[in-house]
């Protein structure tokens, strides 16, 4: 039985006191070992934030990548290999703003990954701009009148593309979160956790306090997450409520990855056969 | 008897000029010539002028020639723009389709749409009239015709090979009997038994990598190098591997790296302006020391450019791309069976350095199709440099990026121990954790340097091509090679005493072998497809030799012989 | 009175005949002329393609970039010069693709441009491989095997981020085309015209014919473009029946372009103000 | 008498020593002095070990020393990692805080955290209180104390004001009550009316491009950048200009050119990386020929790398940085003074050339102060070479890139006048539509590279400083100017004839000036924050002047006097 333990390392930890980061670090290590995967049989991808730097924070293989750009990375890490677990992790800014086209075009992909992205509203590790999810009038240096963008939707734009899993999580609740990622892991396809992550450095405005008001889950009400529609509506819900746990999810033939030509039962990157090209290099006589 | 026969399709897009010149290359090359095929087009999927040219020989040849012997004009402009290019060779027309009112004694007329309805019953097959048309005009082989011709259409079912065979004999028959007499080539199968191919640069780019085990390729499509791509996502069944076509460029070499992290061959196919996104993730190869392949088929920039037309525009932005210092390697091959073999070696080096590693062509070089001798496996070695499990769990403690001499540190992949591998894009230590203390900064920025060194001395040296001492030196490097040897040939037979200096590995360059090479060579010029001279510029920076001299071209089309030729004279350089 | 004969040049057009950019052309130079807009009023932007030569074979200002990058350049001048109608347009690859990123985040952005996708479900001008909105299982050279990832759905996404104006347009049916067209330039906002365009080269799935028989009209059925979830669904339909027309839009208070501090009544573009920096030096004293 | 004074700030990320550093700084600027303040702080928010430094002194300095005078400690780890630095200097520190077994003589204990809870009630004081101990330590006049706590915080309202002065005056008086006697510093405020600034890198780049008329700014946040970004974006109302968060550099670059194309004045702020991801959009300004400002904060790489450090390691890269061959410009400040009109000349020869200039700066510039002569907008002129309505209309017809013997064509802006502006990132004829005819090729390729010839004119010499003729010349760029000029001064006090060649606009370089400069030097060496020694290689390049000998630095950290001086002994350059 793997446990929480095996997953612990000695790497200093950088982020501040009090930070939501440090339940998601929890939630996460928990949910692998409730899971019984062994270190070495898990891949981290992260880009650059202080999200980026989970990995570090957690005994298993690590690919600590360019901003933005965990996911191209761990799509085709598990192609190569297809027996890692391999989640991909970063922040708002890194995963929706930066990385935003992989965000979409993967889930398109459905490879069987699972994206966790610490949504603290706010670019951190730069010191406090706006994020893509930062909510409308929130102030910053580089915003000083505040945003007036509206928001990017993480779930309802994974909603209306498909996406075979999509959920979201608070960092202030350890138990349910690791739930939620648990599930994700164990989702074949590719799956979305969007976790409530408040800054307490930065982000003034969602505070844990402010989420802790707000948040219900799920599936403490009648939601189906079956139903895209329904799933969709529940993703514009923002305010005064703010769901979390599963919001859509699609179990059949869900992973276009085995769909994919060439994929043996042994990961690429273990395949060691002989190449013959005799045949090739023929039609060209 | 020596044949040097120049062939030269012209028509709109769409038009099929293609099919006719592939056809008619095959059919050459099966009958034991030489044969090098070359292709202008533009940007555009119908309409326009595009045309295609097929140069025969019975010796090796590897460049295109400016003047033509027949010219298959399928519209009226391939005449306009052409006929001045005829030296007493020929026309071949359908004057049913293109009006012609002047009268050119070289225009031989075969009604090609009229002959593929009559025989065939479909105007469908007038190219393949044409393709006959040709044939018959140089009284070559039939048989050989009707073998590509069955080769080519097999898929499409035995009728449509039967009307194919038709219509291109109906096409022979009637030059054979209006024209025979007059024409001044003819073409007898030679030595039909040599093992030669008939390959594009892309696909022996793409076959050298099937060839060194490629097992993962993600790329955005962008030509000149979409042909590499699809040549290998035609076959990846058949040597499980994964062609995953990306939402961008910078998610392609991303996914490379990814995929080769992970413990895959991998490779990126793309152009100059496809790379340029890729810049960052190049760097991200870099510090993270995982191997990856790109290969870049250049095209005229700056930006789009000229999207079908060829230069060597960016080699310095190659060498010096990304932000901080790290090593890299740059290869470029000087023909297709160079590509091949440069390829598969661009794995290996990769590989063994933990590097990125670039296969630098161009339009040119890809779009061409190179007779070559038939590629051999048994030169390629496959050598991955990963430790094995057993290795893996010897050590006390897995390192990634251990400190060591060469600079390279022992390289595991995730998942085959229960040791663990980390990597990472800030500065590290040697466990792979950020560390950013100057201490480590300093030691691991000199580890990765120093891999250069090694790699200085992997490098092969130039070709050299000619005497030994010579009053006039070329200097080459890539795609040039074909017009640069066939130049030196030409002007030794006209009692001159040149010779070819011609890289094909072009980063880093091995300083000291280079001078020594160099300390021999009198007056020298650097022909580049560019308009600046960048490699005489890296070789000075690299190796401190200085080229005063050079013969550019930045129009977009490749050097030929005559080209050089004429330069040469113009400018007095002997 | 403008006319449509105003916006005609004598630039050589190198589309394949019978291509449905040609009506796509023809829509946009009614459209702006029913709007008596002056050619030199009108900034078209384009990235590469097919689609994106569009700007050259009509008369007004043209800014033709990069792959993918046609959106930025657009909202970027309409900033520096609100008084110029700008129209951003591009094919799918092109704008759901390479640009993808650009895409999602300027509807959030919301500036007042009209975007005119050439939807033909391949990229035509590298010949014919699977861009992102190419049904599952078409063919290419590129995809042998044929798609597998399930196609982006430029509508959807556009609904789930609240984009201000969304719509779909048939090439195949000029009128109806020019006038969705018409009103997306109209439209205070980001506007999204997505369009079905035949490439009768290198799409043999999604044909004039194959269009013609699934195209209805929404405007004809009692949809009710103001509601988001609705709108939604109509999004999701594909298949035996294709909707086009208004899917969605808001009209109020809908672009954050008028929001930006230091947008003059003069445009940027024309400003000449004598600027003095002391009042800012003397805050380093 | 010749004050030089070092203090510097130690602890944790987050214990605001940037507030003390900030306030101590501008007190010592008003009381007269020069201060240079620079910074080294990790890529984390809060914890880990963190300095800011302080040097003061009557004269001009322009960069930092390495021994310290007072040390004020907030964590243990700022007097481990730094008691060795201090010769004769003090540690202040509060040892009710921090636990110190070991007696270390030079530390002067103040209770900060006591002293600010009882006279402002609030431990939030503290570094308040630490801020007025150190000036009683230098029996400075407290006064300029109380002014600057005034404008700092006089936005927290009145009470927070007084609360701020009185506690700065409790560690004032704690200070003078128990340490004034065993002082070796006093400091009396001289020259008060000297109109002297105190200012970062970045700031002064905002505030260059503010008074060059920039109107449209796009950027994705970057370190060491985004200061100069959030500088403008905090100005931005007074100006009418646009600060645009891009979503990401490919937007941000791909913006800026669009709203230049559309006639603002446009910039981009970023770092290496990000500008990685702009080598694309770079080709777009170059065959567009649209001007664009492009400000590179450099950090180490490759990629991530030391996301707070410094480094002059992406000269090349930007050199050579997109597909293709087209004329850029590249200028390098020196220190904040030179940053400020270098960015409003970029501004000028980005219109003048329609072409991309690079403002290629470095982390320690940027966030560095410099004590600088009041900034002139007398000297900034706004050259903005466009056509007027009138002038478009005037003429027959209008051509965006008409071939001309400087290959600068008449620029207009579209929406102006009834005449149409067409641009094209493919190869275009004077019109803008696409052309991808050879013969337009070679003049519109031509056309754009003859502007580097202008350009090369515009450049100005590098600086000289020292004597004519040296035993030893020191050839630096951009920021290793100050470290560079005060070793030039210090080296020949000590008797030695040293000089200094200083490059501040590096790309292109004017060959025959700059031969002649070099004509004249004896013996010389480049200094360069890197690993390889890229100006060096420029040089070479660009002017054929050959540099053999290097002082590098690539640990992350600037160049300080003491270091190069070290090195020449060392090295026995002299
Ligand atoms: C290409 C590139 N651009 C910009 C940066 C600078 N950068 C580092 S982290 C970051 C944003 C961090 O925000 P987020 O992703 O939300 O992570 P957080 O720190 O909030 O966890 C940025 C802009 C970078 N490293 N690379
Ligand atoms: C950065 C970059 N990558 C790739 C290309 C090559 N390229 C040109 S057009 C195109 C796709 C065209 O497809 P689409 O955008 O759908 O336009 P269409 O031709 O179908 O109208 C590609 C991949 C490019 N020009 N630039
Ligand atoms: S800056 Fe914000 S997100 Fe980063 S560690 Fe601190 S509290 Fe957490
Ligand atoms: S290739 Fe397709 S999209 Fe392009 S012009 Fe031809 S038919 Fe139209
Ligand atoms: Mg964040
Ligand atoms: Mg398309």
């Amino acid at each position: 039985m793997t446990t929480v333990k095996d997953y612990s390392n000695d790497v200093e930890n950088e982020w501040c006191p009090g930070c939501g980061n440090f339940g998601i670090l929890k939630a996460i290590k928990k949910a692998l070992s409730d899971l019984d995967k062994m270190p070495h049989e898990v891949l981290m991808c992260s880009g650059i934030g202080q999200a980026g730097k989970l990995p570090h924070y957690l005994k298993c293989n690590i690919f600590n990548g360019l901003h933005g750009r965990a996911i191209p990375v761990a799509t085709a890490a598990k192609i190569a290999n297809h027996n890692l677990t391999v989640i991909a992790v970063g922040g708002d800014g890194d995963m929706y703003g930066e990385g935003g086209n992989h965000f979409v075009h993967n889930i398109r992909r459905n490879p069987d990954i699972t994206m966790i992205a610490h949504d603290n509203q706010i670019y951190g590790l730069t010191k406090g701009q706006a994020s893509p999810t930062s909510d409308i009038g929130m102030k910053t240096k580089l915003q000083p009148h505040g945003v007036v963008n509206s928001p990017f939707n993480p779930l309802s734009v994974a909603i209306s593309l498909g996406c075979s899993f999509v959920s979201r999580g608070f960092a202030g609740d350890v138990d349910h979160l690791s739930k939620i990622i648990g599930q994700a892991i164990d989702h074949k396809g590719f799956s979305l956790v969007d976790i409530l992550q408040p800054c307490v450095t930065f982000n003034k405005l969602n505070t844990f306090k402010w989420y802790r008001e707000r948040v219900y889950k799920l599936e403490e009400t009648d939601h189906d997450p079956y139903n895209q529609t329904r799933a969709f509506e529940k993703a514009l819900e923002w305010g005064e409520k703010i769901p979390t746990g599963i919001f859509y999810r699609t179990d059949e033939n869900n992973s276009t990855f085995k769909d994919m030509r060439g994929l043996t039962p042994t990961p690429l990157a273990y395949l060691d056969e002989d190449i013959d090209i005799s045949t090739l290099v023929k039609e060209f006589t | 008897m020596s044949v040097d026969l120049n062939i030269k399709i012209g028509g709109e897009a769409g038009q099929g000029l293609q099919t006719i010149s592939s056809v008619l290359s095959k059919t050459l090359l099966r009958g034991g010539y030489n044969v090098f095929e070359s292709q202008y087009f533009l940007s555009r999927i119908r309409g326009g002028h595009n045309y295609s040219q097929i140069r025969v020989s019975n010796e090796e040849i590897l460049s295109k020639k400016e003047s033509v012997d027949i010219l298959i004009a399928l519209d009226r402009s391939s005449i306009d723009q052409h006929v001045d290019e005829l030296s007493g060779g020929v026309i071949l027309i359908d004057k049913n389709e293109i009006d012609i009112e002047d009268e050119i004694s070289s225009i031989f007329h075969v009604p090609f749409s009229d002959i593929a309805n009559d025989v065939s019953g479909n105007k469908l097959y007038t190219n393949t009239v044409a393709t006959g048309a040709v044939l018959g005009l140089l009284c070559y082989d039939f048989e050989y015709l009707a073998e590509v011709l069955t080769d080519y259409f097999r898929s499409k079912g035995d009728e449509v090979v039967q009307k194919n065979i038709d219509a291109a004999k109906a096409g022979y028959d009637y030059s054979q009997e209006n024209y025979s007499q007059k024409c001044y080539f003819s073409l007898q199968s030679i030595d039909n038994t040599s093992n030669k191919i008939l390959i594009t640069g892309n696909e022996a780019i793409g076959l050298g990598a099937i060839a060194a085990g490629l097992k993962f390729l993600s790329a955005y499509p962008m030509s000149p190098s979409t042909g590499a791509l699809i040549y290998v996502a035609q076959k990846a069944d058949q040597y499980n591997i994964i062609v995953e076509q990306a939402e961008d460029e910078i998610a392609a070499l991303n996914m490379a790296i990814g995929a080769s992290f992970a413990g895959a061959r991998s490779m990126v196919t793309t152009s100059g302006g496809g790379f340029s996104l890729m810049a960052e993730a190049l760097g991200l190869a870099g510090i993270t020391e995982t191997p990856v392949v790109i290969y870049i088929g250049q095209r005229p920039g700056p930006a789009t450019g000229l999207p079908t037309m060829t230069e060597q525009g960016d080699l310095e932005f190659v060498i010096h791309a990304s932000q901080g210092e790290f090593p890299r390697c740059v290869l470029a091959p000087a023909t297709a069976e160079d590509a091949f073999y440069l390829t598969a070696r661009a794995f290996n080096i990769a590989d063994k350095y933990q590097i990125p590693v670039f296969i630098l062509a161009d339009q040119y070089l890809v779009d061409s199709s190179f007779t070559s001798k038939i590629f051999e496996t048994s030169r390629i070695s496959r050598d991955r440099y990963i430790l094995s499990a057993d290795e893996i769990e010897s050590m006390d403690e897995y390192k990634r990026y251990r400190i060591t001499d060469s600079g390279i540190s022992p390289r595991a992949i995730p998942g085959v121990a229960k040791k663990l591998v980390i990597a990472d894009s800030d500065e590290h230590n040697e466990i792979g954790h950020i560390d950013q203390t100057s201490e480590n900064r300093i030691i691991m920025n000199d580890k990765r340097l120093r891999k250069t060194e090694g790699l200085k001395n992997e490098i092969y040296p130039p070709r050299i091509y000619g005497s030994e001492r010579a009053d006039l030196t070329f200097i080459g490097w890539g795609s040039t090679y074909g017009p640069l040897k066939e130049s030196v040939d030409i002007l030794n037979k006209s009692g001159f005493n040149v010779n070819l200096i011609h890289f094909n590995e072009v980063y880093p360059l091995p300083a000291k072998t280079i001078q020594k090479i160099f300390s021999d060579v009198e007056k020298c010029v650097c022909v580049e497809n560019n308009a600046t001279g960048q490699f005489a510029r890296v070789l000075k920076i690299e190796t401190g030799v200085e080229i005063s001299d050079t013969i550019l071209k930045y129009d977009g089309l490749p050097f030929t012989t005559d080209y050089i030729i004429n330069q040469v004279h113009e400018r007095k350089m002997i």
